[in-house]
């Protein structure tokens, strides 16, 4: 480690490390305009000059370049760097008097108030823009070009560049913005949706979920992870002071051994696209629940703030229809998913809390209320006007002049309604999370043709499956809100907790047992057996000589299946309880 | 004539001089006429062929003809000086050749008209050490030019060419040759006057195993063309200094970077490879000793910058010349972040001299602290332009008057400035101080790659502030604030200043702005750039304020705060300012005063050049 | 001799409304080895129940078949009721005459005919029954919960907190499934990440639960008490022991969009043959290009009088150095041009010597007379003019070169006697070449 | 299903018998829900439970035919759904060689019939009874193997 004083402040840092990095380790500011903890250091814009006062040559030095020295003595502060700083300031300002960030740190740290000529280019020539592209992402789009005051950054003979990625990384590093990719990049450009909050607000590769995620730890999308696709841009790995980014990482697969299982996988919302009428997909001011759901959380892309996705003003209308592919025998799923009436209604109280002079209404079938406290819940909000509940279906939306034109009937008055929305919102029908249908065959359990898990029993055994020691809990078995869903959680951990709770535990007796004398060792059941629980067994005589091998099934394994039973040739293998004697002789009763 | 055999031992090495030596003086006589740049411009390769021509119709076999690197004496060339007398002709023409060898081949008789006729005394002389420019120069660097042929290898080792070399190789280890330099005192001759053992000290202690050797052959100071002659006319002092280095050093391969404006030198010094290459002298196991080196050049492509070292060292790596913050310095972590020890042309064209004749000899020559000669070129508004090598200590009046010949035209002296763009001016006053790193740089200027350039009373100088600054911008890097922005802003400030519109406070102005450049800047370009805005300020503050003030420019340069006109008695109608006059804007008959237009007059001040009569006037 | 008792059931009016239970019981006790046949309406009852054990007692049977419901329903409850007697649970078998027969036929005749050939079938079955001991096996006391929704979660922290090891399996880098996206939950209106946070924590704090975030099951081995999960684990590309969350990396990440890497260029694809010729020579002089990227430059220069678009191009392709470096080195340098340029290339020396002998008025002569600025080239083709900082020959000040051929002490009347020579020649090749050594 | 059922009189169709094996995790329970739902289907089939359609030994439907069925039923779970993951492939191949060899005893092939019948499809369930046994009544019934046992257990 290497010892040096920052402003009369003894400091240790790391051999190799800069003076800045030191610097802010120890809580010191000191400003930077043309260095990125990405990017490698060029000591160009000079803003962040210090002085070295003893232990190295004395003069003005750049911090963000300038390697740490053991003995070196520097002021962040002293009057040279404050008088360097402000004619820097003072001349980046009039190189680029429009740059905010500039108008912005000369605030702060004052200009040079000297007479100058005024130039109007934005772009300071930090040059971090040709540094990130060349040596962080590799791709060397964008470059110098001329040299002196005439320097310029731009695409080899100003011409669309072939190499540019579109990653938009010389627009994000740029301090004053006075870059944009669009104007090079053969491709249009286009962000990442951030699926957390379903594609309304954007993400970066390297992210977190969500901010209360946990783990609270980030992952790397591949499919538009940089490095991943060219084999550049190390930055995170760069930046990490934990060292913790590993591009090498590969699938890792794991082995539980466990007693019992609860299948948890919740559901998703059905696609609502495939109803052109409500227009979802093709007008952007109609959205689904959970989209609202997102723009009016706090911590949604808009921070709470309810907009229009096509004017970005709050929306003095909106229609909320129901039963959107629930309860609908063509072209949808029969049943109901219980939740939307309830979060419907939820979503009404929420609007009035943002948009105090907003209209609501809501096209309902009938309103289902049927848990604890819900109906008291929906009666308020139908008694404080809150919504107009209108009950019928809606034919069609289209958008007219800014509005989205909704026409539904009232079957209550019997008429013919239109609406002229600003916003719709549609409470898609419950569907099981994508990939039920493998899991449940790789768990071997039942499912319905929607995709619900089949329980044992719709009373009697609504956790359990058929296959002992699979529970269920939540949406994946059908559509429930959040109390059912946690009751039946519990459920199914009091059921494992009376399975695992044993050593051991009694299996039926169902198994298959070989007869030894006819077992001429062919071993074709081995083949069959989906449990590996057949192996060859030695039998000996006396003197422990071996006298022949026969075939074995190995008790706690065999599941009682029968298949090796048909297979043997030499019917040397019964399941018990299913011998084929028992079964000749209720074949034989089944004629008259 | 190239011997194809390698050396392998001093003793080859010295069999090869005995040879060569006795092949130089069989020979009667030898024309040697300059063919550098400068002379060649002015047609002395035709008098190669010329004299070849006529020696050979005259049958005169016993008489040589060598073609010469750069003799110094720009000013009158094409030189040509004959063998073993010295007979030093100037200024020959293709017509003088049959009179010199009637004359002095055959008879022994001299070509009065040819003689170099000094200006102020008026008499002649005919003998090259007797002429006042070469009188009191003391030739190291330049010992052999003029001497030998530069693309001949064996005129080199005649003259104890790679002695030196065989000595260091053979009889004395790195170390002993590192304290050898450094008991020299010899500094470094690219501007910055870096002791140079201390430097190879630095360099040799590093770890690692592949180290490099640059010889910094950018030389961009305008005004400044030693390293080219030294190039041209001398390329294997340079190649063994460079390889005593290597060796001292411990580094296995070298680059020359060679300015791409001097093709000549780029060619020399291929063939000079070429040759040492032949001779073992260069490559694998050099005299035995083990130690294998070569050298590879690397045209530069007209960036000023690249004399700075990072910048030429990433050039070289074949990127843009921007320098970048040190540490490290290149010694640590250079050319390809390896060890990396860089010297000026004529820093290495010393060491072969330091190795052969001592340490002790050396440091004879010199003041206290700068030790040895230094290569000056004196061009500007000087008598007699070109390359002078005077010992460290020697004044500037000796130089300018004594060895230059004082003012052209009988003009007043006003200043001199060294260093270029880095450097400084001096003004009158200090015309008698010695030439030396520390009192150079006390009074403002540098001792820079030896530019000096003498300016009389018609040079303006906030004109010469304004063409540095015009210089700099144009060949700053852009890399940082202070010197890109800060160098613009300063040169519109000047640019005002001499359209005359400068206004009150620009002078304070200036001033900080150059402080803040020369101190906040990356490199030692900007670092040094305000240097000749702050000498002229310094010792010509009223000439600023005459143009900020008065909207005047004493000297008559800045165009528009001049007016000519023609004094109407001093004029004798002779026409020469008529003719040369660009925009046609002087008439008046034969012999009858003349009259400038003064709407069309662009102020370019040629009547004033060309007048002998001083009958223009300046106001 | 087996001896069977068979019991009918009436389930209420679900048997007997379309199956005469009463005949079919009397139908059973007359088949062989039948030894007691009665009908009751609730068997699974207690009293039903009862019924059988008293006739097990009674007639000390070996055997029972009861025809009711379905076995997936009753046959542990039956079991149960025979072992408390003594009898061996598996000698007991159901016929199923509820939801295979009664509740799916209408035809009473028919239906009670086929209850009567179900019983048949399952007496001539259980007769052949032999008594079966359950198998004990040993239960691995750990659970898996697979998905770590709020449901997952609940399911999770009670096992947990039993005191038994769980492994939580979610697909999603972070627990909280759809609960972590709501605003507000119905009907309290709490906030749902308020609810929700504490318990995602919980599951972190507790040390009896494993989770596996960002993995998936992919294979299920074993059976109830003894499963052998193999579970992926997806590659997070992040070292989770390592990260302390501080969040430098996502708010410095440099790919702000998606990206579409540019499809490999074949060297040469659109330059013209003989361009590329060129080049490929000149490349051929070199072992390592990168590192003589000026050198290459110039040869090409020299090559095409100036650095031709389709050369600078192609050269980039085939050494592979990006074309922006190229193209900005050659803009940096002052000897390269990238304009096309004349035949006869003008320098005008402004070094210092130079411009305080007048280089500065020759070159604005040559300007006024070719009509050109710094750089540019004569419409025709013929002259380029360079403004150049130092030819290195002051001591011919004023300097200017044509073609590399020095002009000494120039003045703007002998500048423009060149220039007429110059125009007069046509130019053929440029003579931009270096000057050659008298090599002896 | 308030009304109590009287007793209708479809009997004039000949009722054929037809012996069903369903594998108790899948068509067994898919039958159990046909019955909870209340559909009805013909009596023509008698079921037999079996822990998987792979224990159905070829040997039970040549029985069943000798036994005077007219149509023979094998009903297991869905490929891939299997209970015991591959049993129901078992069964699939085994029985499809074993209908060839039906085909040559002088069995009618349409007289075996094979399906899948998940657990929640009680409604396929009772359409497909409704379906085999209207098949079965085309065929008529089926005398080659009784005859050949008479004459068998005659000598």
């Amino acid at each position: 480690m290497i010892n040096l004083t920052i402003d009369n402040q003894q400091i240790e840092a790391e051999e190799g490390k800069t003076l800045l990095a030191a610097a802010t380790l120890a809580g010191i500011d000191i400003p930077t305009l043309c260095y990125h903890p990405a990017v490698p250091s060029a000591g160009a814009c000079r803003i962040c000059v210090v002085e070295i006062t003893g232990g190295g040559q004395p003069g003005l030095v750049p911090a963000c370049a300038y390697p740490v020295q053991e003995g070196l003595e520097i002021q962040t502060e002293s009057e040279r760097v404050v008088a360097s700083r402000r004619m820097t300031l003072a001349l980046m300002l009039a190189r680029s008097p429009g740059a905010t960030i500039i108008q912005e740190m000369a605030q702060e740290y004052g200009a040079e108030p000297v007479p100058m000529d005024k130039g109007d280019d934005d772009c300071i020539m930090c040059g971090l823009c040709v540094r990130v592209c060349q040596d962080v992402i590799g791709q060397s789009a964008v470059c110098f070009e001329g040299r002196g005051h005439e320097r310029k950054i731009t695409t080899p003979y100003d011409k669309q560049s072939e190499v540019c990625l579109g990653c938009g990384a010389c627009a994000f590093i740029c301090p004053t913005g006075a870059i944009d990719p669009a104007d090079y990049c053969p491709h249009p450009l286009e962000t990442i949706p951030n699926d957390f909050n379903c594609g309304l607000d954007t993400r970066t590769p390297i992210h977190i979920p969500f901010p209360q995620a946990v783990p609270n730890k980030p992952l790397i999308d591949r499919e538009n992870c940089i490095h991943f696709i060219t084999g550049g841009c190390e930055a995170c790995k760069q930046i990490c002071p934990a060292d913790a980014i590993d591009f090498d990482m590969t699938d890792e697969y794991v082995t539980e051994k466990v007693g019992a299982i609860v299948v948890a996988t919740g559901y998703e919302l059905f696609n609502p696209d495939v109803y052109a009428e409500y227009g979802y997909g093709r007008y952007p001011d109609v959205v689904t629940s959970i989209e609202f759901e997102r723009m009016v959380s706090a911590s949604g892309p808009t921070t709470g703030e309810l907009v229009r996705p096509s004017t970005g003003k709050p929306p003095k209308t909106v229609v909320f229809l129901q039963c959107i592919g629930s309860r609908r025998e063509q072209g949808g799923l029969p049943y109901c998913s219980k939740i939307c009436c309830m979060y419907t209604a939820k979503h009404a109280i929420l609007y009035k809390h943002k948009v105090h002079d907003g209209q609501a209404f809501v096209f309902y079938m009938d309103v289902r209320s049927g848990g604890k406290n819900y109906e008291q819940f929906v009666r308020r909000v139908i008694k404080e006007q809150m919504a107009t509940y209108l009950r019928g279906r809606v034919a069609k939306i289209f958008p007219s002049d800014g509005k989205l034109i909704v026409r539904g009937a009232d079957t209550l008055s019997g008429t013919q309604v239109e609406i002229a929305a600003e916003m719709v919102v549609l409470a898609p029908a419950m569907v099981p999370a994508a990939g039920i249908r493998n899991l449940a065959q790789t768990l071997r359990i039942g499912y319905d043709e929607h995709g619900f898990l089949l329980e044992a029993h719709p009373k009697l055994r609504p956790v359990e499956t058929n296959t002992a020691g699979v529970f269920l809990a939540g949406a994946c078995h059908s559509p429930k809100d959040i109390p059912d869903s946690v009751a039946q959680a519990s459920a199914a951990a009091s059921k494992v907790l009376g399975l695992i709770s044993h050593q051991t535990l009694t299996r039926e007796p169902t198994i298959g047992i070989v007869d030894e004398e006819t077992c001429n060792a062919c071993f074709e059941c081995e083949g069959a057996c989906a449990y590996g629980a057949i192996g060859p067994k030695e039998l000996k005589d006396r003197k422990g000589e071996v006298t022949a091998v026969v075939a074995y099934i190995n008790e706690g394994l065999c599941q009682g299946c029968g298949a090796c039973a048909v297979t043997c040739r030499s019917k040397s293998i019964e399941v018990q309880g299913y011998r084929d004697d028992q079964l000749f002789a209720a074949i034989n009763a089944t004629g008259r | 004539m190239a011997v194809a055999t390698q050396l392998r031992t001093p003793e080859d090495l010295a069999n090869l001089r005995e040879q060569a030596a006795t092949r130089r003086e069989s020979k009667r006589m030898a024309i040697a006429i300059c063919c550098g740049t400068g002379c060649r411009a002015q047609g002395s390769m035709d008098l190669v062929e010329e004299f070849r021509s006529r020696l050979e119709a005259e049958g005169l076999s016993d008489v040589e003809v060598r073609a010469t690197g750069c003799h110094g004496f720009c000013e009158r060339g094409p030189l040509v000086v004959i063998y073993p007398k010295e007979i030093f002709y100037c200024g020959v023409q293709d017509t003088d050749v049959a009179d010199i060898v009637d004359k002095s081949i055959k008879g022994d008789e001299l070509v009065e008209s040819l003689l170099f006729r000094d200006p102020v005394s008026k008499n002649r002389f005919h003998l090259e050490h007797e002429v006042p420019f070469y009188a009191k120069q003391q030739r190291i660097v330049f010992r052999n030019n003029g001497k030998i042929d530069p693309v001949v290898i064996s005129d080199y080792i005649a003259v104890d060419g790679y002695v030196a070399l065989a000595k260091a190789l053979t009889q004395m280890t790195p170390e002993a040759v590192i304290d050898e330099v450094e008991k020299s005192g010899l500094r470094g001759r690219g501007g910055g006057g870096f002791p140079t053992g201390r430097k190879w000290r630095i360099c040799h202690g590093q770890p690692g195993d592949q180290k490099y050797i640059i010889c910094n052959g950018d030389e961009g100071d305008p005004g400044a063309f030693m390293d080219r002659s030294i190039m041209e006319g001398d390329p294997h002092s340079v190649l063994e200094g460079m390889t005593i280095g290597a060796y001292a050093i411990g580094a296995s391969r070298a680059y020359m970077y060679v300015r791409a404006e001097y093709p000549l030198a780029v060619a020399n010094l291929e063939i000079a490879l070429e040759q040492s290459r032949a001779l073992g002298l260069l490559g694998e196991d050099i005299f035995g000793s083990g130690f294998s080196f070569d050298v590879e050049i690397v045209r530069g492509a007209g960036a000023f910058v690249c004399g700075e070292e990072t910048g030429l060292i990433s050039s070289i790596q074949g990127d843009i010349g921007s320098p970048r913050q040190r540490p490290p310095y290149p010694a640590e972590s250079g050319l390809w972040d390896k060890p990396t020890n860089i010297n000026n042309v004529e820093t290495w064209a010393n060491i072969p001299v330091i190795i052969d004749r001592g340490a002790d000899w050396f440091a004879s020559v010199g003041t206290e602290k700068s030790k040895g000669t230094k290569v000056f070129s004196l061009v500007g508004k000087v008598q007699n332009t070109g390359l002078v090598e005077v010992p460290m200590g020697t004044t500037l009046r000796e130089i300018v008057y004594d060895i230059g010949g004082g003012i052209l035209k009988k003009r007043k002296f006003k200043a001199v400035q060294t260093g270029g763009p880095s450097g400084g001016c001096i003004p009158e006053a200090m015309l008698d101080l010695p030439v030396d790193f520390e009192k150079l740089r006390d009074v403002g200027a540098m001792m820079g790659s030896g530019g000096l350039i003498v300016m009389d009373e018609r040079t303006c100088m906030v004109d010469v502030a304004k063409y540095f600054l015009a210089f700099l911008v144009d060949e700053s890097c852009g890399k940082c604030t202070p010197c890109r922005e800060g160098l613009f802003q300063m040169h519109a400030i000047l640019s005002r200043i001499t359209e005359g519109r400068g206004r009150e406070g620009d002078i304070e102005l200036l001033q900080r702005l150059a402080a803040y450049v020369g101190e906040s800047s990356l490199c030692q370009l900007g670092g040094t750039a305000p240097n000749p805005v702050l000498s002229t300020i310094r010792y010509f503050r009223d000439e600023y304020e005459a143009h900020i003030d008065h909207k005047r420019c004493p000297a008559g340069v800045c165009t528009s705060l001049v007016n000519f006109g023609i004094d109407s008695e001093a004029c004798k109608g002779c026409g020469l300012c008529l003719k040369d006059c660009p925009t046609e804007a002087i008439s008046g008959e034969k012999k009858a005063p003349h009259r400038i237009d003064e709407t069309v007059c662009v102020q370019c001040g040629v009547c004033y050049e060309a007048c002998p009569f001083d009958a223009i006037t300046v106001e | 001799m087996a001896r069977m008792g068979v019991f009918i059931c009436w389930c209420g009016s679900n048997i007997a409304e379309t199956v005469d239970c009463e005949s079919v019981a009397q139908y059973a006790s007359t088949l062989p080895g039948v030894v007691v046949g009665r009908s009751y309406k609730y068997m699974c009852s207690d009293p039903g129940q009862r019924l059988i054990t008293d006739a097990i007692k009674e007639h000390n049977l070996s055997g029972v078949v009861v025809a009711s419901c379905s076995p997936r329903m009753h046959e542990p409850t039956f079991r149960q009721a025979v072992a408390t007697v003594g009898m061996n649970p598996y000698m007991l078998e159901m016929a199923n005459i509820r939801e295979h027969c009664s509740w799916v036929h209408t035809n009473r005749a028919e239906a009670t005919e086929k209850a009567k050939d179900l019983v048949r079938v399952l007496v001539e079955k259980v007769k052949r029954n032999v008594p079966l001991a359950d198998i004990e096996v040993p239960v691995t006391q750990r659970a898996m919960v697979i998905g770590a929704g709020i449901a997952g979660i609940q399911a999770a922290l009670d096992v947990a907190a039993a005191g038994f090891e769980v492994a939580l399996v979610e697909r999603q880098p972070s627990i909280g499934g759809y609960m972590s996206m709501l605003d507000e939950t119905f009907p309290t209106l709490d906030c749902s990440q308020c609810i929700l946070t504490p318990r995602m924590v919980e599951i972190m704090q507790s040390k009896n639960i494993t989770l596996h975030s960002f993995s998936e099951v992919e294979q299920v081995e074993g059976y109830v008490g003894n499963f052998e999960v193999s579970i992926r684990k997806k590659p997070r590309s992040v070292d989770m022991e390592k990260c302390t969350g501080c969040g430098d990396c996502w708010n410095n990440c440099m790919a702000r969009n998606k990206i579409i890497a540019p499809s490999p260029v074949l060297p040469g694809e659109h330059t013209p043959p003989e361009v590329a010729e060129k080049v490929d020579a000149i490349l051929a002089t070199y072992t390592d290009p990168s590192g003589m990227v000026i050198g290459a430059l110039q040869d090409v220069q020299r090559e095409f009088n100036y650095l031709h678009p389709d050369a600078l191009v192609y050269l980039s392709e085939k050494s592979e150095i990006p074309l922006a470096r190229l193209y900005s080195v050659a803009s940096f340098y002052n000897a390269f041009s990238l304009e096309p340029r004349g035949d006869n290339i003008i320098r005008t020396c402004l070094g210092t010597a130079c411009h305080l002998r007048g280089g500065g008025r020759i070159a604005d002569a040559i300007s006024r007379e070719l009509g050109i600025g710094d750089g540019e080239t004569t419409k025709d083709m013929k002259f380029t003019l360079e403004r150049v900082n130092c030819l290195g020959a002051c001591a011919l000040a004023p300097v200017v070169t044509v073609n590399n051929k020095y002009y000494g002490k120039m003045t703007i009347g002998k500048m423009m006697d060149v220039l007429e020579e110059r125009a007069g020649q046509d130019a053929g090749q440029p003579q931009e070449q270096p000057q050659e050594a008298t090599a002896v | 299903m308030i009304q109590t059922k009287h007793d209708q009189d479809d009997t004039a169709q000949w009722q054929p018998r037809i012996v069903a094996f369903l594998c108790n995790w899948c068509s067994y329970a898919g039958a159990d829900l046909a019955g909870m739902s209340r559909l009805s289907y013909p009596a023509s089939i008698k079921i037999i439970r079996l822990p998987c359609s792979g224990k159905v030994d070829p040997m039970f439907v040549l029985k069943s035919f000798e036994r005077g069925a007219d149509m023979v039923l094998v009903s297991g779970c869905h490929p891939g759904d299997c209970h015991y993951t591959s049993g129901n492939y078992h069964a699939r191949r085994k029985l499809k060689a074993f209908r060839e060899l039906m085909s040559f005893l002088g069995v009618d092939p349409r007289r075996f019939k094979f399906s899948w019948v998940s657990a929640a499809e009680g409604a396929k369930w009772s359409k497909l009874v409704e379906e085999i046994t209207a098949e079965a009544r085309e065929l008529g019934p089926f005398r080659t193997f009784p005859e050949a046992a008479k004459t068998e257990a005659s000598q």
